[in-house]
């Protein structure tokens, strides 16, 4: 049989997403980049106890309004963008491992109120090591020598040596039990392409989990990508979901 | 009385006259995003966002040219350049703390009399962001801070032991504030420059560390 | 008199119907190489080579039709296929190194009873070639040993302890030679099939380790 | 000034290559992968003790004669394929850090010959850890723990670790003083694109050098190259060099 890793409904591609799963969810923090319905899937699943990795907890839907209204003259929002703080602010997040938690100036995010009430755990780590972490959960690494955080907050609990004269973090690997990721085409391989910046976590938390599944705007026939500009190999991606035609709002199943 | 605080724009184009030909550069949020509009017309830069865009154009100011799928570290709408490239998140951070960055302009909250650097931290909030400032401050070649030189109630930014906490210790290499340009150095944080009608005397009076005057202190250079 | 021994194409064939639909396959050079002529036709394969293409096409055998830049890892020309992706070095081996391939298919010089595997020297040589054949071998959901079941000058191949520098330990899960099918269990090595025509004393006494017989022993399915 | 990092001739891309440098050369072993004028302006440079990285310490001229013939029916060979092994045969080569040093078969590779005769020292490797120790060099990571290897002749001197109950190696960075590539097209920033799987080591070695050197078939303009596209950015590549339009003898000034 031909492989097919498309599947018809974002309920079904998150239908084994179980209470206490760690997720890593892509984006950065652009409204163009995070897999929005795969997070509104898990909103409506209802699950509880997670812990979501990635650059930011999320702003939530009463920010993004605020947001939205606030950056009007710079950039439009689409109507449809559901982040991590979607999750946050039902109660379903435990833990973070987050390099952007908290917003900059004085309004509070979903996961910083979280943190602040007691309600969620917060491990601090900047992007490079972020990324690497999960890296190297993709590719069978138990741990790396990094420089970066020594003598910081994220040096906490761990082990510092020194190589050539000069200190390194050992940071270990981080995989996650599911991957949600954000691109723009897919083949029915699992082959994925990104649109531009949109591509930055998206594509490092590919294949950093049991399992990763990919939001996409479109599925192409096998071909149709080019070979040589595949970002995301289908061996890393074990379902692909197609975004709504029309945007929908993120409690309506879909 | 000492002559004026320099604006935010003039401050960036101070930092920015730091960029030589062909240097890979990394703005911070805030303040060091507006480094990018004073790259001197003589000088090629290559510009490098923690998100995974390299060699982009001018930050877009109209929401009918913004691309949501465009957009630099601090969520800024980019225009797009001949000669970019789109990596992903990890390769961007090889990029940084393989040391291919060569000049970082951060933000900081206060600069120590040894270079270290605070800034990920805000006043009174209990939850802090890292985002990728401490990757490029411990790895770029060189790093500015890009800030004003004392808090709004006046207090000295930089210090001689940070109150806030750290990012990196030791990164800073440049300090350029509204009203000085000071060097991180092995004697001690030299005064390089200060804003037109200040004195000696005035700049360190707002400064904790003892500052040395640079043999060679001027006035900052405007255009 | 024992049986014929399989040809070369035989024993890929009976290799490559350890494929399940979907896999990740990877193959090492020599006999290996044969199984990609012999997948169902009923399943789909994602072959995958450690220079980095993924999803290629059959061998091209026409120097007319191949292009030095589409090669395999055993520098053989392959065809292009729809849904062909390729990466560099360091991404082909995440995947490999990450557990993400699902069945690999190496020769062997010597596999022991505990499936320890050998087979990046050449006898007589002083130098040895481990290219990507021991990730292989770590890495892999499943190793397959494909490999004559006795030297050229008869000795078994199939060992109690490893002669010839060791590869990767504990690492085989199924030997098929040119006579017989052998699972590596944590009870010992399990004869599950032999060639048309042996015994399983016959192939025993062609075996160094003892072999427990599969309650399910039966001849090689061929075809 | 415009960036432009294109420069007028091999002798000039390799003028600094000093004697006891580090070359992480790029290829897998295929015909059409090797930064083949880059080699031979080495050569003729005349350099000695120098450390090869790489996959094969090459097959070098008479090898490659002798295979040209024997492959003709499967693969034509480029007349100007110009690979580490020429290095080697001329005695420039003191130590090879390789994964694939030893020809398969009952032929001796000049590598194999130079350690038969004590001449060079072989640190063997495989292609996964050289690949992550070379990429470890690129994004200043001084280790990192991998299983593979453990118990075996790659292992011997370094560390063992357990995490999580499973022995791993400590590999360290592998950094050159020079990487020299071949790719397809290069812009002046020194971006790079390759051909199908000559991208291999070549990709994964620019940047890991203090210099990076490209040995281009075409120099295109800015913008030529899709932003998505790009395998490698120009950051990574310090010199790009265009081959020549017809193939010349290695040993003739480019």
């Amino acid at each position: 049989m031909a492989v097919n890793k498309i599947v018809g409904s974002f309920n079904e591609a998150v239908a084994d997403v179980f209470g206490g799963a760690v997720l890593l969810i892509g984006g950065f923090g652009g409204p163009g980049e995070c897999p929005s319905y795969l997070i509104a899937a898990v909103a409506r699943k209802g699950v509880n106890n997670l812990t979501i990795v990635g650059n930011s907890g999320g702003w939530g839907p009463d920010l993004i309004e605020m947001l939205r209204a606030r950056m009007a003259s710079v950039l439009r929002f689409p109507p449809d963008w559901y982040d991590p703080g979607l999750l946050v602010d039902r109660g379903q997040v435990s833990k973070g491992i987050l390099s952007f938690p908290a917003a900059p100036g004085h309004i509070h995010t979903p996961f910083e109120k979280a943190v602040m009430a007691g309600k969620a755990e917060l491990e601090l780590i900047g992007q490079g090591s972020l990324a690497e972490r999960m890296r190297a959960a993709k590719g069978g690494i138990a741990a790396f020598y990094t420089p970066v955080g020594v003598g910081t907050v994220v040096a906490e609990g761990k082990e510092v040596r020194e190589f050539e004269g000069r200190s390194y973090l050992l940071e270990r690997a981080l995989k996650g039990d599911f991957s949600l990721v954000r691109a723009h085409k897919a083949d029915r391989y699992g082959n994925l392409v990104y649109r531009g910046s949109s591509r930055t976590m998206n594509a490092t938390m590919a294949g950093a989990s049991s399992v990763t599944i990919a939001e996409v705007d479109e599925v192409v026939e096998p071909g149709a990508l080019d070979p040589e500009c595949v970002v995301t190999p289908g061996i890393y991606v074990q379902r692909v979901v197609v975004r709504p035609r029309d945007p929908r709002p993120w409690d309506e199943p879909t | 009385m000492p002559g004026e605080r320099l604006d935010e724009q003039t401050m960036a184009l101070r930092a920015a006259k730091e960029f030589q030909d062909g240097m890979v550069v990394n703005l911070g949020v805030g303040i060091p995003t507006l480094c990018g509009n004073f790259v001197p017309p003589d000088k090629e830069v290559i510009f490098h966002s923690e998100n995974g865009i390299i060699g982009f154009g001018p930050i877009v100011t109209d929401p009918e040219e913004a691309d949501e799928n465009l957009i630099n570290a601090g969520v800024q709408p980019v225009q797009p350049k001949p000669g970019m490239v789109i990596v992903d998140h990890a390769e961007s951070f090889i990029i940084i703390r393989g040391g291919h960055v060569d000049v970082t302009v951060l933000g900081a909250l206060e600069v120590s009399r040894r270079g270290d650097l605070a800034n990920y931290t805000l006043p009174g909030k209990e939850v802090g962001s890292l985002g990728g400032g401490q990757d490029l401050a411990f790895c770029a070649k060189r790093t500015i801070a890009l800030m004003t030189h004392t808090t709004r109630d006046g207090r000295p930014k930089i210090v001689n032991e940070l109150s806030s906490p750290i990012t990196a210790p030791a990164c800073v290499d440049l300090v350029v504030t509204n009203i000085a340009v000071i060097e991180v150095t092995r004697r001690g944080l030299v005064l390089a420059e200060m804003a037109p009608g200040w004195t000696f005397e005035e700049v360190q009076g707002l400064t904790e560390p003892e500052l040395i005057p640079s043999a060679d202190l001027k006035e900052i250079e405007l255009l």
